[in-house]
């Protein structure tokens, strides 16, 4: 429907909206406590997904006109599903709360860069909060190429936790606020009270940090690195900002770039190396 | 009626669309993003505001969501000109769809010298003076002001070949008194309106949303405001009236035609449905289908008959 | 903390209310309609605009939807002074709450006559001058220009002893000069803002909606453009500011008072939620609990030492 | 929990909104074509409704911020039960036709003046278009008070008509634009090709006319009337105007006012005497 009729355009694809053949809801369940799982049957998305890229999901929620970026929580090319986990936090994941079996989707994408996931080292996964979203997808990617795969996870309550079974042939570790599960205090804690060289050691023999979280817990992952001097090259997060487009063309998802300037998280990123960004000027868009 | 109506717009100095359907400056880049958009459905787009020098724009957050609208103070973050004629324009030579460079200033002077360096440049097909960005310091000082706005407008004016459309803030009392004196001063069309000056404020952590405390507001929101003032604007001023604000839907772009725009720019819907553009320019097309009308001229339900404007 | 936070505000010469939330002019009748409404959380009503002789109002179409938002040109059908002096000031008298009337009116005369009857009557509380009604003809005119405005106002200064609020219409380049001219003519408060003028077309019948042409936007599509002229406001008048403009929730009061309002109205919001008024209360002490904040004036998230009015 | 502290308050009541015993769907059909029913359980207000009376549903439509008003279809005080019938125009009808059993809906209501339904003369019931949504209660208000009751129903097809079972105990007769069923034409028209006294008769052994529809219907109707000498006095009708509040604060939905001024719909209305109305200064807000 949508000719292109310029060169130098990138090519990800609106669908849906209820034209037929547009992505369609065919499961919705409870992975853990206050968030939905959503999967969605969309074969050309499944398979042009690269793990930790984003859609723009269109919400039809009272008074909203924007829509919500969603991380892939997994993709499966073979069934042509992809799913995404989210809690219901306003207006848009309300609405999106209810969508069930049969209801149509209008998703833009798949969008941005994912992680780079190439490599040999062991890879350390931290997961903050609802940030453990983007990590079923990640850790398959990861094994699938052979690689050995921690995955550190923080919830306030053990019931917030995603189930170790989605992330089967990794090593899981739980860290709650309430230490009810787990490393009694945050996913960052956890990471520091490992032996090296999971927690960090320059050089040879590290390893690959691939995090994702809130940014307060982003900026701590950072302290900590530089504490234990992990590079911030061996790191790699994927950044929440608010976003406009998606597609680079409003510039609102800045990010301070390290050395000046801002990055788009939509186009250089969500998916980024930690020293690419300016942590001094980074803020939390979000409330906690 | 089987024909095709007639969609093309001339919007004076020779710059002739083929559809009323524009994106809006800030809202399609410098058109090499957003390849969703139909391209085919446009009848130009408008750069992103350009300025003489680059600028890295505001710190974040830079938007925020509100009741059928959003907010922005993005502080026209852009590569400066010399980029824009050097590296985008060659490329837009190439296209068949003209790019009308938004042009920004904090002075007289930096318009100027935008417009100038920017003139005779092949691939660009026209400028838009941002006049109302309520961005940057100073930004609101040339549009809220007639003898400033026609003063700026006069300066370029005299600088440059190209077609100039001066982009009005609403932000103001009199719209129309503004529009007429850049009308005076040789604008050959004024685009209406830029965003609304608004704010957030984030309850919980006791502060505004935006880093810069406040920005514009754009989106659906505003779309009752815009058509008033280009329904004022189409009565009494004789050049071309673009219109803008909160367009989403065919119907939405038909008011502001009725209104007497004669043309219409798509802004915020770009984010959310990239598909618009082709649905507003094909909605269109079938209004006039529907109506026995053959073109967009027979649109406006009010005559200019009440012109005053000496 | 278990205490119940002070939720009165100061309104001036004498105008204390219990709480922070009013009803807003038009919305509300004369008090004795919508019954749904808690009145227990109200501060205050303000009366439908009142002039010196009965208004029939404008032909229908008078209101239309728009989104996130409502345009209305009432066009001030009220029963006039005399009957709300002689028949609901009576009854507003044995109310434990302060009914302020809006007043309404086409030239400094009409204003002052109003007033004259309404001083010293027993059951009213102030005076809100509506000099922004953008429906009736002429009904800018005060509002826009700081010298007309000022001039109202002092007139109805002089002639009564009730506590006088003016309100302001947003349609102006420069709010705060206006404000600060009426504050400098005598005023009590501000309130802020009244209606955006706006309009919309009935792209099927190919005429405007309302048979006026044009209406007054309100709803949660104007907040964050409200919000910016009372965070302009507060920062740069010395009365209190009363901000009015698409509050539906706890949180958009709060947002008007850490923009430094004093109070606010609740205007649109009464059509659709009646239990708007008690959440809105509730949720403001709520926050004052959560935040150990004992009464509002702790609220403004931003100290008026920007004030640079002399 | 709303408490009304001064005198001489009406008293319609808010209810739903999710606080719990408010308003819940219970049954979601589809009458006729294109239209939808709601069966909505909530006892106070099926009690309190007279016929004609209507309730402000709110409506969590995107970028919809006003109630709208629905007339009751009908309702049952021993089951606690009301309907609505309607059909999908906009935004509101939209969200209001995707309910289903267990939503709740919050309604404001019922509100504004019903039919007058006393008398003894035979009435005779014109319905146009989804003006037929009023007549089942109506009906059934009639045929309790032993009236002999004439349904004429119009519409444009044979399929839009709500079936004449609805109506049991009345006699019906039906008009449709395509002619496929009953009389080819306007519900206008048939009623100005029936026998008198049907068709009017001035003074005693006339009729009583109850009218809902387009305001196009009531004018012809009324024109229909003044030529057949039916007093404009014996017409009761529903008016459909834009509505702001639905209580009389607004001033939105004035309908002007035979003898000058205005009357207010929601308030004054909407069933009125024909002759309340100046016919002249009446126009149709909405097109069609
Ligand atoms: C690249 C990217 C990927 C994302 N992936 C996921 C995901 O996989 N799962 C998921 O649940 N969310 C994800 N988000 C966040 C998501 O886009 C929405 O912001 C979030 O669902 C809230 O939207 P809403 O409409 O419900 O709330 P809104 O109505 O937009 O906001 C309600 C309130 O929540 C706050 N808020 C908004 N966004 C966030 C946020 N991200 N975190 C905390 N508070 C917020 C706002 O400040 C506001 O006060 C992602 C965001 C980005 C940028
Ligand atoms: C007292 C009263 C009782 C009513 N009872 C019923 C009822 O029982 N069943 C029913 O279906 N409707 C009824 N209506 C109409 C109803 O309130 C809504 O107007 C209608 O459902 C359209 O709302 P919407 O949100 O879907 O459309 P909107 O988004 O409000 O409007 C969409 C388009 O439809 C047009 N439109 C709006 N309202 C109407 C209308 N009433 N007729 C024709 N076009 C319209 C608008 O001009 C607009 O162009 C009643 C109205 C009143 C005043
Ligand atoms: C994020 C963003 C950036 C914008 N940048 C510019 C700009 O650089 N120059 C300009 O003249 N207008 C700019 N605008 C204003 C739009 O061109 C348009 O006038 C406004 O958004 C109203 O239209 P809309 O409601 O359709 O978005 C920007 C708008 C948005 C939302
Ligand atoms: C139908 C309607 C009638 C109004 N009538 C008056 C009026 O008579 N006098 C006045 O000063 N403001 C009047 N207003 C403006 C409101 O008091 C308020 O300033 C405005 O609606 C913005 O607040 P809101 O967004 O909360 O509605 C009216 C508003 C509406 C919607
Ligand atoms: S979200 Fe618009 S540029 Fe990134
Ligand atoms: S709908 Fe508001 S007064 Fe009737």
């Amino acid at each position: 429907m949508s000719v292109a009729l310029e060169q130098g355009l990138k090519s990800p694809s609106p669908s849906g909206g209820g034209q037929g053949g547009g992505p369609v809801v065919v499961e919705r369940s409870v992975p853990m406590t206050g968030a939905v799982e959503l999967v969605v049957y969309h074969p050309p998305s499944a398979a042009a997904l690269d793990p930790g890229q984003f859609f723009q999901v269109a919400v039809s929620a009272p008074h909203s006109v924007l829509r919500r970026p969603y991380s892939a929580a997994w993709s499966d090319a073979a069934s042509g599903r992809i799913g995404f986990i989210f809690n219901v936090v306003g207006a848009g994941s309300a609405w999106l709360s209810v969508r069930h079996e049969g209801h149509e989707l209008d998703l833009l994408g798949p969008l941005g860069r994912g992680f780079d996931l190439e490599g040999e080292r062991p890879v350390i996964c931290v997961a903050g909060g609802l940030g453990v979203a983007v990590f079923p997808g990640v850790v398959k990617a990861l094994l699938a190429r052979g690689r050995k795969v921690t995955v550190l996870q923080g919830a306030r309550t053990a019931a917030q936790l995603l189930p170790a079974a989605r992330f089967a042939g990794a090593e899981v570790k739980t860290a709650t606020d309430d230490g009810r599960q787990g490393h009694h205090g945050s996913v960052v804690d956890l990471l520091a009270s490992l032996p090296p060289p999971l927690r960090g050691r320059v050089g040879e023999g590290g390893v690959d940090v691939v995090a994702c979280g809130p940014t307060p817990m982003l900026k701590a992952l950072i302290d900590t690195a530089r504490r234990r001097e992990i590079p911030l090259s061996d790191i790699q997060m994927a950044l929440e900002t608010p976003m406009g487009c998606g597609i680079g063309t409003c510039l609102g998802c800045a990010a301070p770039r390290a050395g000046g300037g801002y990055l788009l998280t939509c186009q250089d990123g969500p998916c980024l190396r930690a020293d690419r960004i300016d942590w001094d000027r980074m803020t939390d868009a979000f409330h906690g | 009626m089987a024909e095709r109506p007639d969609l093309t717009v001339d919007l004076g100095r020779g710059l002739r669309l083929r559809s009323p359907v524009m994106a809006a400056s800030g809202t399609f880049g410098y058109g090499f993003d957003a390849p969703q958009v139909d391209r085919a459905a446009l009848g130009a787009i408008v750069s992103k505001g350009t300025t003489l020098r680059p600028r890295e724009g505001n710190a974040p957050v830079r938007i925020a969501e509100t009741p059928s609208g959003m907010l922005n103070a993005i502080g026209l973050q852009n590569p400066g000109v010399e980029h824009v004629a050097h590296v985008y324009a060659p490329e837009w030579m190439t296209w068949d769809l003209p790019v009308i460079v938004n042009v920004a200033g904090d002075s007289v002077e930096e318009y100027v010298a935008v417009a100038r360096r920017l003139d005779g440049v092949a691939g660009i097909a026209g400028l838009e003076l941002n006049i109302s960005c309520p961005n940057v310091q100073r930004g609101l000082q040339f549009g809220v002001d007639p003898r400033l706005a026609a003063e700026v407008t006069h300066a370029v004016r005299v600088t440059t070949q190209l077609p100039l459309v001066v982009k009005l803030t609403p932000n103001v009392t009199d719209i129309v008194a503004v529009a007429r004196a850049v009308e005076d001063a040789g604008a050959d069309a004024v685009s209406a309106i830029n965003t609304y000056a608004g704010m957030a404020i984030d309850v919980q952590r006791r502060r505004p949303v935006l880093s810069r405390g406040s920005g514009g507001l754009s989106g659906p929101a505003i779309k009752p405001l815009a058509l008033h003032a280009v329904w004022q604007l189409a009565a009494q001023v004789r050049i071309p009236v673009i219109g803008i604000g909160g367009i989403m839907t065919p119907g939405d772009a038909l008011e502001f035609l009725l209104a007497g725009a004669a043309a219409v720019q798509l802004g915020t819907v770009n984010y959310v449905r990239p598909q618009a553009a082709r649905e507003v320019h094909d909605g269109i097309a079938g209004y006039l289908r529907e109506h026995g009308l053959t073109d967009l001229r027979a649109l406006p339900i009010r005559s200019v008959s009440v012109l005053t404007h000496a």
